[in-house]
């Protein structure tokens, strides 16, 4: 899939191609063409990615290229140990977690996990949870809980599932118990938007002490597309939406919905996953140094804190 | 505050109410004497339909009289994002909604006696902005919840809601992570929490504090959802069964504990508080 | 169903019909000899009910007009307030509960119901439960922690659900977390066998502070025909298997893993519903007495050491 | 006590076993020297079928060398309800197990260290009337979590049974919350709990301390059932899918958290404990 905001980035890109086959064809030597080529492409690429839209952003965190869950673990995580099942029900694939150490921290790692190619995508329902997926992840925040090691979370779900079965299983009660079991989990929790923090089905799994969100993912209370649906009666019109919905991380940094934005490569994750990686592991490892070292009522009370500050209204007397 | 007193916006709730003297049920399509329609609750007579009332009549139904005191009561939606679509922009439409519902949010919240029993209260209302979870509402119904504990009360909240308030964005999002952190801090104190979900009760509301009462009883028939309906026949690509996503349905599997005509509710409530002996 | 062994009893109740009959077609007066038969019936069941075989008391606790659950609610609680699910996947019909009042105590009222009628029988799936109706028992019963209130479980099964689906949702899970929870629910909990305690099924709502039986109850660890076809290789010798299996009330009592015995009428409960409530209802009143007094933590240790106690084999130098 | 050494029994574990130097495969049907079959932990080294191996194999496998001290090795079953069946007395049947088998129970408990690190750990032994739950099995189970509560240790068990002893009637049963009670105490101290499932755990078993594992581990196609198949079959009339009751399918069905091979387990079950932080 190309972007087509990236038009001009691949523009250049092909010439480089063709300048480097014609270089071997005719024997020619290109090398300072192809640099000059190399200059301009970064440059345009700086200058799309510093001026894009919401759209154009959402573009970006459901873009098929970019790094999922099963990327970043070897990246960022040592000796990740999954545990399955609910205790209930199933086994979801779609959301899935484990033990696992992050420069020597122990640690639960949880997330959404939509796969590659298309047969990953099938089988991890294109990282769109059922109650199962919900309910292991409470198990296993419990089990953090109880062997005393922190809990991240990697958000990256269009939505919790919106299917027959899903509903019949209680995709609301899952959702809603471990909104409550979260607040009050006694270890310290970090939550990370990798991709597309898709409502319900992401806070699902995203309570926490620190909030993070990648530079080019997105964090909405609905999809831009159901949203134009909506409210402007036409899915067209869902770029209007994503711009209203304020979705991108700088928005939300300024509503104070998020901690931290955690900085992409330049041409965002999808062009380099090295670099994403270990930006995702400073701050993890800084947040991680952080909440450690606080005891575990003011670390509940402070998440407690965080949430009763989001959309604080205040009475006011004489409307 | 005073006792509230019926509004003139309650008579005409659902839209079905046009006609002067008489009304039709929805479901049955009998045709019902306007005040016996009122008088009876907004339930149909002839075939226990009940439809949507106002946060007025429920709290004149549950609460005591001259017991309640409202929380908050000027809490106000804020168009934090400068919202608009493409009817309009949200600051007018909040703004046109107090004035035609004469109510300043999509719940009320406060304390009061029920059978002489003092609770905490909130009552959502689907005609303001079809109840949707805004971040005035999460604000009253979180506050609402930190009284409770406080002053060591059961808490009941009465939902009718379409989901999140998409017009606040994210913000309205996190009102399902504020509101449950509020009540998680009555389960903490191991104080009742008892959630009523009435028709409808959808999205973002069902999936945080509608759902997580130790019990949670509905009115008969109610919408209870997370997707919509729409939503999921477009996903799966099947028919849905009749019954799906019903207060039955709910019940049948596993998330509803009891299913309570309206006229019935208060009794059932403090039946099931007096079992609580802490 | 007419019991074999209450052959004797049939005849002379038959007897009396008759002649009740007779009497009101010839206009003779029989009652001296009526009287007369019914002494003799009377003398015949005490002496047929006081020399039982466990084979026989087995018929009795199966007997299909034996009371059910749903026949000792009204006769025995006020305001029965039936809660519904496992908040998971669904509500059993095998396996209810709900808040009840027994005289002025509130608790939490838990047990399998048979039914009574073919009908019935299929609702509740004749009291055979599946995780659902395990699941939503515990829910329960941390609810009546929350509320503070003890919790009474009837036992009434032939045994868990042996189907499909009940493997496939976990019976075992939910019976080993009942297992687990009720070992530490702050709440006293008494337990009564009304009818067949048939192993995993029975014990996964049987963990409690004071385990009552009815007379003609039973309470094994597998049925004596199961028992019968493994250990004998032949279901027929399941009269023997009940016999060796030590399943009555009495037998367990000598082994102390009953507390208790409630009396049942002469002839069993299923000739006098009031009576055995009767008796249910005061043994219920003096233990729930006994255990309201106590704090939480001599309780949960009393409880701990009760179950030390079964089977409490020591270690033997030199054997 | 000594360190365990294998004893003749070992040898003939399996009923496959009876050819001199070589062994068949009870899955893929391969002769394999019985040398490599035992050097292979009784694990076929063509299609990985994993045959039950003896509790001292096991704790050979599991334990550091000479660091296990054993609790309770004396606790033998007492047959209360002088039971007879068809066959005979159960008492004589206690006395001829444990002349064959050279153990005392169905499980042998006692404490010890894995890399280096301490735990307590059980390990039932199939081949001692099954591996059933008698009142010694649940005794000495529930006395080594006492000693891991006591001594703040994590709780390795690894169960092998056809579940609950029928010769010793309802103390058997009573076992099953006996041993759930005292590991309700390891939960309520916060100490990691490890529940092995090997070929088979069923019944009684499974529906207690084999199900509770804050990590269920499982060896590949080992059966975990509750009720037997063929009670299934009477009951519901159905053909059972092929897989119905393997390790695989709990995994899948999400009652298992892992199948690990046996050549594996100690290091995963080390790597595990690391991860506990109290
Ligand atoms: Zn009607
Ligand atoms: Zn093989």
């Amino acid at each position: 899939m190309d972007l087509e905001f990236e038009k001009p980035i691949k523009e250049i890109e092909n010439k480089i191609t063709e300048l480097k086959e014609l270089s071997i064809k005719s024997k020619v030597n290109f090398t300072s063409e192809i640099t000059e080529l190399e200059k301009r492409c970064q440059k345009q690429i700086e200058e799309i990615y510093s001026n894009l839209t919401s759209w154009q952003i959402l573009q970006i965190a459901r873009h098929p290229k970019r790094p999922v869950l099963q990327d970043y673990i070897p990246l960022i995580f040592n000796n990740f140990i999954e545990l399955h099942g609910d205790r209930v029900y199933g086994d979801d694939r779609a959301l899935i977690g484990g033990f696992a150490t992050l420069d020597h921290q122990k640690l639960m790692l949880i997330g959404h996990n939509k796969g590659k190619t298309v047969e990953e995508n099938v089988e991890r329902n294109f990282g769109m949870a059922k109650p199962e997926g919900y309910r292991k992840a409470l198990r296993l925040m419990k089990i953090a809980e109880k062997f005393n090691i922190p809990i991240v979370t990697f958000i990256d779900t269009q939505g919790a599932y919106p299917g027959l079965e899903a509903e019949k299983r209680g995709q609301a009660e899952a959702i809603a118990s471990n909104l409550t079991e979260m607040a009050q989990i006694e270890v310290p929790i970090i939550t990370l938007v990798t991709g597309e923090g898709g409502s319900g089905g992401a806070i699902g799994i995203g309570v926490g002490d620190v909030i993070l969100m990648l530079s080019f993912s997105i964090y909405s209370v609905i999809s831009p597309e159901g949203c134009a649906s909506i409210l402007w009666r036409d899915a067209k019109f869902a770029p209007d939406a994503a711009e209203a919905l304020q979705i991108t991380a700088p928005a939300l940094l300024k509503l104070k919905v998020i901690n931290e934005i955690v900085k992409e490569p330049i041409g965002s994750a999808h062009r380099n996953y090295g670099e994403t990686a270990l930006n995702i592991k400073k701050c993890l490892i800084k947040y991680l140094q952080i909440l450690k070292s606080q005891p575990v009522k003011k670390l509940l009370r402070r998440r407690f804190e965080l949430y009763a500050q989001m959309g604080n209204i205040k009475s006011k007397q004489g409307l | 505050m005073a006792w509230f007193k019926k509004t003139e916006t309650e008579n005409r709730i659902s839209g079905e109410l046009k006609l002067d003297i008489w009304t039709r049920c929805p479901s049955c399509e009998s045709h019902i004497y306007k005040e016996e329609w009122h008088n009876n609750l907004n339930v149909c007579p002839k075939c226990n339909y009940h439809d949507r009332i106002s946060c007025i009549q429920r709290l004149n139904l549950l609460v005591d009289k001259n017991t309640y005191v409202e929380l908050n009561p000027d809490i106000t939606p804020i168009d934090i994002l400068h919202f608009k679509d493409g009817k309009g922009n949200y600051k007018d439409k909040i703004k046109e909604t107090i004035r035609k519902t004469n109510l300043n949010e999509s719940v009320i919240t406060g304390y009061g006696q029920m059978n002489g029993k003092k609770v905490a209260i909130a009552i959502m209302d689907f005609r303001f902005l079809g109840g949707s979870l805004g971040s005035g509402t999460g604000q009253k119904i979180f506050m609402a919840a930190n009284y409770a504990v406080e002053h060591h009360l059961p808490y009941i909240v009465i939902s009718a809601s379409g989901g999140a308030r998409m017009q606040e964005g994210m913000l309205s999002l996190m009102q399902m992570a504020k509101t449950c952190a509020g009540i998680a801090q009555l389960k903490k104190k191991n104080l009742p929490y008892i959630s009523i979900l009435t028709d409808p009760t959808s999205g973002g509301v069902s999936a945080s504090y509608a759902m997580i009462g130790d019990v949670n009883m509905a009115e008969p028939g109610a919408l209870i959802a997370f997707a919509g309906r729409r939503v999921i026949e477009q996903t799966i690509k099947q028919k849905l069964p009749d019954n799906f996503q019903t207060a039955e349905y709910l019940r049948e599997h596993g998330f509803i504990d009891m299913i309570i005509n309206r006229k019935d509710m208060k009794k059932r409530i403090c039946e099931i508080l007096e079992f609580y002996q802490r």
